[in-house]
């Protein structure tokens, strides 16, 4: 064993890049798995390719996936990258830009770089790419992987592509050398998975410790990192996707509030994971519904809702637009509905799988007529199910659709996750009507003193009653073209959703003083990055905070005070402005945007250059 | 013991008390009157307790009808009340649900939801009461308009072929399939008895007057001088004549149906079609006396009214395992939590 | 003849109103006829039961006409009314309230009044309806109507029924008379109209002249009211809706362009009128599609102008909702089209045959991504026409859909227009792309100085390329993933329309000082009613103006510098305050809404009351 | 002189020249790519000109279509080609108009624009390609796709009853329904050249294999061993005889098919069906052939490819008055001003 170094670092973003069949998920998630257990905090991020199978070798058939764990707190699954692992040319290509300027390590598996896999690549001279880049300040690493693969496997019984399909445990035994890591639950979990695949379990088995110890025997490679424990929250926990996160929260408020929910869905990227994950969910009384579209989905949603179900609809982006209308239906029966958008890059199909925030101004007024939503908004993985839980609390005890959004980065990102008890989640209130015992007529619209109207549903002997689209007559419920009735139902309905801020936690600081020269407000996935960027500024001692919406309509009380508490306010958008409109509206208070639109999250360096240029 | 514990039988409920107290508004004489009427006193034969009624509708003239129903009824948007219904038949298998709709929006906005409620073979009862015009929006031609109609919309007459309502849903797979019509009451509530107990989807397609944009549409099945030579009732296992004497009859000459009078002596009523519901090669056929290609007038062969197919076939809730609600309940906390779990986690100290 | 005084009126709205079958609409039409050849200004509005034939003697029932006719410039229907003409019980019912305090008529039809109708109109002291309201202040005549009428036909052939409906004319040939008008133009008409029924014309005639006789003879009645000729600009002059405005103007941008005119709708109350009218115009080389639904409809049209046609969709809010998608394709395409709403009561169904201004959020921003698309709103029913022709040259000259929002108030209103000359329009610049001669590639994606692309139909050799709703490489229009471009095309499509501004009229004011007190900033059919207002407090000597947006996105240039002229600005809506958003996102001005959300005009007296307050 | 005028012949266009430059990305082995050459290879035997070819698709992976040719093409929206392909042919009677589109996109959301489309009868070609999955959004079930298929949205196996595309499209009136397969490429060619003849909608179904989600879907009809007795060629005027040897037909036992083994005898050729494009009655039964009610297993009839049915009727354009811009063009100015004017107007001086 040779000597080597070894380097004690806070945080390292590590991505792991190849063709869709190298397998780069697998290594990216046992990797993710075995930093989760070495108690480090982490966030990941899979980056699949826009096409199903695009043929091998080509940059558009690169698949992802990237890992940024620490001893601190991780809040985003990074910008840039400290590893970069590139299978081949292509994956090499398309992952460059990204790599961190200085210090960083790039693997290479060289067998990837042929001439064959240059011209895929399509580089210009197939001899060399990296002729074109300066590799000073990299630490370049080439391995001949597949090579290395088969040499471990020389005397398997498995065929040439059973053995090549290998290399991804190469890689992934020699990165958990090189970060100082355990190789036993890596070896459990592939134990488990080729359990009735005895001969997969060797080769695999065999090329994972065979790329554990060309680290350790490697003499050209000395320096080996540790990234020590975090100091996270007491507590169990797992990993987690956003979606699952957002599936969690919904299956707990079903059952707290014991509705059986109902999820009404048509497919569409990147919100059919919901749907896939709450189809394996039927034990737990989940009943899905594929629909013919969204709007058959939206609507069907509401007739479970009328029926006393909890009636949940999802989609992206050109699915909330169809679904349009039927919300406005929803609001005018005043019924519990949600509404998730999981948010993609557009206009129209745009980019189906790159993520954006540019779907805010449709959540809120996106309607025919005055037709007021709550929208609330996921900050990250692990909030998803709070948010999802507290969407379905407001939505059932306000009697409202409500909509919820997220978007790519949070749904496919993962991070570790503080399993939450139930118990400790407050109450969902449901109060289904019964019959008048006095005989009077039952009101369908007589609103209690928070301006919510009764659920009662079929079934109920003693509360027939018949409601629609058309404006409904103050407490009756009916059809009234009555002009001071309608002004005063726009207000109501306006009204009972302004109220829900009075339910909702107050506006809060995440961190930061209280007031100061720079306060920067965000909402939905920028929380990660903003929460970065404000770390490091104020570390380097500047007078700024971060303060982050989960709700935006209607916006939680106290945030004018937080707004006016400090000199500037910086609103970064993955969008072109969208939050900005909504505080510029209501606090006329000249907030400074920050937009970056490229399909994906916000860049930190970025960010924090920005606001410290509006911090001098 | 059990007898005796039982609440006092209630008197049984007429066709009235199906009828709320709001004021009917469509124009006076309008078909759908009929149509409100039968259906009462079909829910009275059929015993089924106001509370277990729920009636979703599109928007239209037609889609008013929740209104006048001392039952559930949603007054929804148009065309979607098939999507509505799906969520609700979906959670709430105990329920009597009715789709009323129209012309407009149950085939045009709203054709898609239906052809695919026809497909899954929900236990739906699906009302399309078809006036072969827009009403609400006052007089713009349909899908099932007739060519020449002039409308609103077509000032010189309609070039466009009409949607066989009966022909797409035997197309899109479905288990039910009739025709009614306004004027003929009791056959149209024995339509409306037969949709409710049928077990999955029935489709009941009703003709019904618009006597302000489009009356008249139906006079040939209605008029004393037409409708027994254009009209042919559809009753199980019985042949197919129809006429005002009963001097005609419909036999099938191989695959091919064929119009025959009865006086001429070459045929006799053994000779005729048996009409099956069962059968969906003949379903096809009587579907196709509407527009029957290579006839060129309408009037060859007669509009039939009744029950045109019907199948046996599993509902959807049967073929999905379906969770009620009491399954639900008996969910324990402690599955939620070992649900947020999961397989692997970990424990930080 | 009996002594009447004569007294000079400036301007006077009368409101017939009876039972659907009593022929108000056409008392009112021929009334307003006689009153534009009498060298009045005028506004008229209808007002439809909202059921196709409810009950006779029913409220819900009743149908109105109301108009407002003058010898200053008239800028609305009115909102109150001078003279209420009550054909029955349920018509005077619904309409009191309406009727002017001090010195307004009300006729009665007394005929009307029996004890069944006063039962349909659900009085509760059959006996008496007006028991219940104080008339002292209201000239109240009472008039047998339908008796006069069949006494007026004692010798006619006539059966009942129709002699009754000739009641109509009784009223008409008496209002005739009360307003110093001659009858001859109004026999013209019957006579027309009766050509092939001579003994209904004999019979109207008779009914008609017997009104007016009656005013002459019946020595109760003293006095008689004369409104002079207004000072309108010369010119030749018809009478116009709203509806024929926007028609003729979109007929006319299809003629001055050569661009085949393609209308495709489904029908919706009040936008079916565009297409019922459009129809009757094939002639005019217009081609309309009644499609299936609102999706079918938007995509069709876009269909038209990717084939070299001036596509157009019309619908009215639940409409627009629907085809929300798809306009982000039309913006994706960057194709020209031309989207109508007709604004109606919502949310949701709402109010389909009540007006309202609530749509303008879902014009701006009811679409998934950055979908930025320009809006303009037709301020009345004359203006309609420019408007519908502007939107139509902005479409095509800047290849990007345009909406247009009117409403129903506008549509069904009727005006005297002064008829345009198609040849002083500006003309639009139609440039359909042809295959570059040097046999480079075609570039669909390649946009000139003002950030427009080609329009390249198919047909045409060597333009061949293809385009969709997935992002598009800059220039070439190919799909592309790449981050830089996403960016890039998010600025460049909001650029596009942000340019627009500059080919646009900058901002105007309509009335009142360059600054001031108050500016009263409008968009849409509130235009007559500030204008009203606004002049009646310059006449006053407040230091007050009128700006009315014509375009609300992008803003015209100069509004910023008009908005800070003044202390205070106010903005008057029939919404719940959404102009009121967009002017303080963009000025961050605390402007002062005033809403009014009933499903009508906003009333003058109330809007007077309100500014005046706030000129305190 | 004429001739002499015309300018020298081009070189006639070859399959490739329809190509476009884009690297085509469908997963390697995917039943699109097959698809693709037959339609290149279709246009060059029909001689139109590039330029004249319209190709309009919705979302999915099929519907990526147009950028693969080097013709007119938008990739539009989901389910919605259909209906921006009318606004295309309604004004641009010149060109060929295609619509490509999948199970999902053409029968699940787009459902009611492909109803209507046939109903109208507009001369655009559509071709559907059924791989009974949704491939672009990585494997939900379609309405095609089959009971019991386990999928990412029926894990457990679905239970949902698949749309019978011919059935379906039948029942909406179409004038042209036809059924080709990826693997038999000639016979798919000759059905899109067939499509493109046809005068209306052409409904072509094309079953495509999806070898990532739902690979073997159609193995039975195209497996060495399954194929020729589970697959019939419908050829007009010829008996229906399938089978590895020619050994089964098919006739019609008054209205009922019935599939018969000539080996045994009882039944010679002369007996069969013999099919007739044109027998509506006789397209229908074919349609069933799908889910032939009465028979429990789906291999008892075999699964009919080529043009099930063919009708000459006007198409819409036809029915319509059809104004082209040259009509258009020829409205002189004076014209617009007398509509401004109207019937009555008068001068304010
Ligand atoms: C989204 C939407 N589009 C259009 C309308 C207008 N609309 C209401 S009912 C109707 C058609 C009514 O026809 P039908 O369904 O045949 O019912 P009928 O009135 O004839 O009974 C239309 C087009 C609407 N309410 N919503
Ligand atoms: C409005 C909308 N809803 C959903 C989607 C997502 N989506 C894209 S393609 C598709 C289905 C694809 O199936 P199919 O039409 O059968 O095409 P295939 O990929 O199988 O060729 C779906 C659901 C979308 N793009 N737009
Ligand atoms: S318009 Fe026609 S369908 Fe509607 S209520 Fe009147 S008569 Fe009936
Ligand atoms: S996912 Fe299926 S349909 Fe799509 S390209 Fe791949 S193989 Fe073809
Ligand atoms: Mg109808
Ligand atoms: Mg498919």
């Amino acid at each position: 064993m040779s000597e080597t170094e070894t380097i004690i670092k806070e945080e390292v973003t590590i991505k792991f890049a190849g063709d869709s069949g190298d397998g780069m998920q697998l290594t990216g998630k046992l990797f993710t798995e075995n930093t989760a257990l070495a108690g480090n905090d982490l966030a990941t991020f899979p980056d699949f390719p826009s096409e199903i199978r695009a043929p091998t070798g080509t940059v558009w058939g690169v698949s992802g996936f990237q890992v940024h764990f620490g001893s601190r707190k991780i809040n985003t699954p990074g910008d840039q990258y400290d590893v970069l692992v590139a299978m081949n040319a292509a994956a090499f290509k398309s992952n460059l830009s990204m790599v961190k300027r200085i210090g960083a390590t790039i693997i290479i598996n060289t067998d990837g770089f042929d001439s064959r896999n240059l011209r895929l690549a399509e580089y210009e001279n197939a001899d060399s790419p990296f002729a074109h880049i300066p590799l000073e300040g990299y630490e370049l690493l080439k391995i001949p992987v597949t090579k290395l693969t088969k040499e471990a496997l020389a005397d398997s019984t498995l065929g040439r592509k059973d053995q090549e399909r290998c290399k991804n445990m190469f890689v992934l035994g020699y990165l958990l050398w090189k970060y100082n890591r355990r190789l036993d639950n890596s070896i459990l979990f592939l134990e488990e998975k080729f359990k009735h695949k005895p001969d997969l379990l060797v080769a695999n088995r065999k090329v994972l410790k065979a790329g554990f110890y060309f680290g350790e025997t490697n003499e050209s490679f000395t320096s080996r990192y540790q990234v020590d424990e975090a100091d996270l929250p007491q507590g169990r926990y797992r990993g987690i996707t956003g979606t699952e996160s957002l599936v969690f929260g919904l299956v707990t408020a079903s059952h707290k509030s014991k509705l059986p929910l109902y999820y009404a869905s048509y497919p569409i990227t990147p919100a059919s994971d919901i749907l896939h994950n709450l189809v394996a969910l039927e034990d737990y009384g989940v009943k899905t519904f594929q629909a013919e579209d969204e709007i058959a989905a939206i609507c069907s949603a509401i007739g479970a809702a009328y029926g006393g179900s909890l009636g949940i609809t999802g989609t992206s982006g050109p699915g909330l637009a169809l679904k349009t209308e039927a919300m406005g239906l929803a609001a005018m029966l005043e019924l519990p509905l949600v509404i998730l958008n999981i948010q993609r890059g557009g206009p129209s199909t745009g980019l189906p799988t790159k993520t954006e925030q540019a779907d805010l101004l449709m959540a809120l007024y996106g309607r025919n007529g005055e037709c007021p939503i709550p929208v609330l908004a996921v900050p990250n993985p692990s909030e998803a199910f709070y948010i999802a839980y507290e969407a379905c609390k407001i939505a059932v005890e306000h009697m409202t659709p409500v909509i919820v959004l997220s978007d790519g980065y949070i749904n496919n990102g993962a991070v570790p996750w503080k399993i939450p008890n139930p118990d400790e989640l407050p109450p969902i209130q449901v109060k289904f009507a019964v019959a008048p015992e006095n005989g009077i007529d039952y009101l369908p619209y007589k609103r209690d003193v928070n301006g919510v109207r009764p659920w009662a549903i079929p079934g109920t002997p003693g509360l027939m009653h018949q409601i629609g689209g058309l404006e409904k007559e103050d407490g009756t419920g009916s059809v009234s073209y009555d002009p001071d009735n309608h002004q005063l139902m726009v207000k109501a309905r306006q009204a009972k959703v302004d109220t829900i801020a009075d339910f909702v936690p107050d506006q809060k600081i995440e961190s930061g003083p209280e007031s100061g020269d720079v306060l920067v407000l965000g909402w939905g996935s920028t929380h990660g990055v903003i929460e970065s960027a404000v770390q490091q500024l104020l570390s380097e001692g500047h007078k700024i905070a971060h303060a982050h919406l989960r709700h935006i309509a209607p916006l939680p009380n106290k945030l004018g005070t937080i707004l006016n508490a400090y000199k500037k306010v910086i609103i970064p958008e993955v969008n072109n402005g969208q939050l900005v409109k909504i505080i510029k509206d209501k606090f006329l208070l000249p907030v400074i945007p920050f937009s970056q639109i490229k399909g994906m999250p916000i860049f930190k360096d970025e960010l924090v250059s920005f606001i410290t240029k509006h911090l001098s | 013991m059990a007898e005796a514990n039982q609440p006092l039988e209630k008197a049984p409920l007429r066709s009235k008390d199906y009828a709320s107290s709001q004021m009917v508004r469509w124009c006076p004489g309008c078909g759908d009157y009929a149509i409100l009427s039968q259906f009462q006193s079909a829910l009275a034969i059929l015993e089924i307790p106001k509370e277990k009624v729920a009636i979703i509708s599109g928007i239209g003239c037609s889609s008013r009808f929740p209104y006048y129903m001392n039952t559930y009824g949603v007054h929804s948007i148009h065309g979607r009340a098939t999507a509505f219904a799906t969520g609700l038949r979906l959670t709430r298998p105990d329920l009597s649900i009715w789709v009323v709709t129209g012309d407009g929006d149950g085939l045009a906005i709203g054709g898609n939801h239906m052809l695919h409620l026809l497909r899954r073979n929900l236990d739906i009862n699906v009302l399309l009461f078809n006036n072969q015009i827009y009403g609400l929006t006052k007089g713009q031609y349909s899908p099932t308009s007739q060519p020449g109609l002039k409308t609103k919309t077509s000032p010189s007459g309609l070039s466009d072929y009409p949607l066989n309502p009966l022909a797409f849903a035997l197309g899109a797979g479905a288990s039910f399939v009739a025709r009614g019509i306004d004027r003929d009451s009791k056959h149209l509530r024995n339509l409306i008895i037969a949709s409710h107990q049928h077990k999955g989807t029935a489709f009941l397609e009703i003709y019904q007057n618009c006597n302000i944009f489009n009356d008249g549409a139906f006079s040939l099945f209605t008029g004393k001088e037409t409708k027994l030579d254009h009209t042919i009732l559809l009753e199980s296992g019985q042949p197919l004549i129809f006429g005002s004497e009963k001097q005609y009859g419909i036999l099938l000459d191989g695959h091919l149906p064929k119009r025959v009078d009865l006086n001429n002596r070459q045929y006799s009523i053994d000779d005729l079609w048996i009409h099956d519901e069962k059968d969906i090669y003949k379903a096809q056929i009587l579907a196709r006396f509407f527009d029957a290609p290579g006839e060129m007038t309408d009037t060859s062969f007669p509009r039939p009214f009744g029950i045109i197919y019907q199948e046996a076939k599993p509902c959807y809730q049967d073929l999905q395992e379906f969770h009620s609600k009491e399954t639900m309940e008996s969910q324990s906390e402690k599955d939620i939590q070992e649900l947020l779990k999961g397989k692997s986690s970990w424990i930080v100290e």
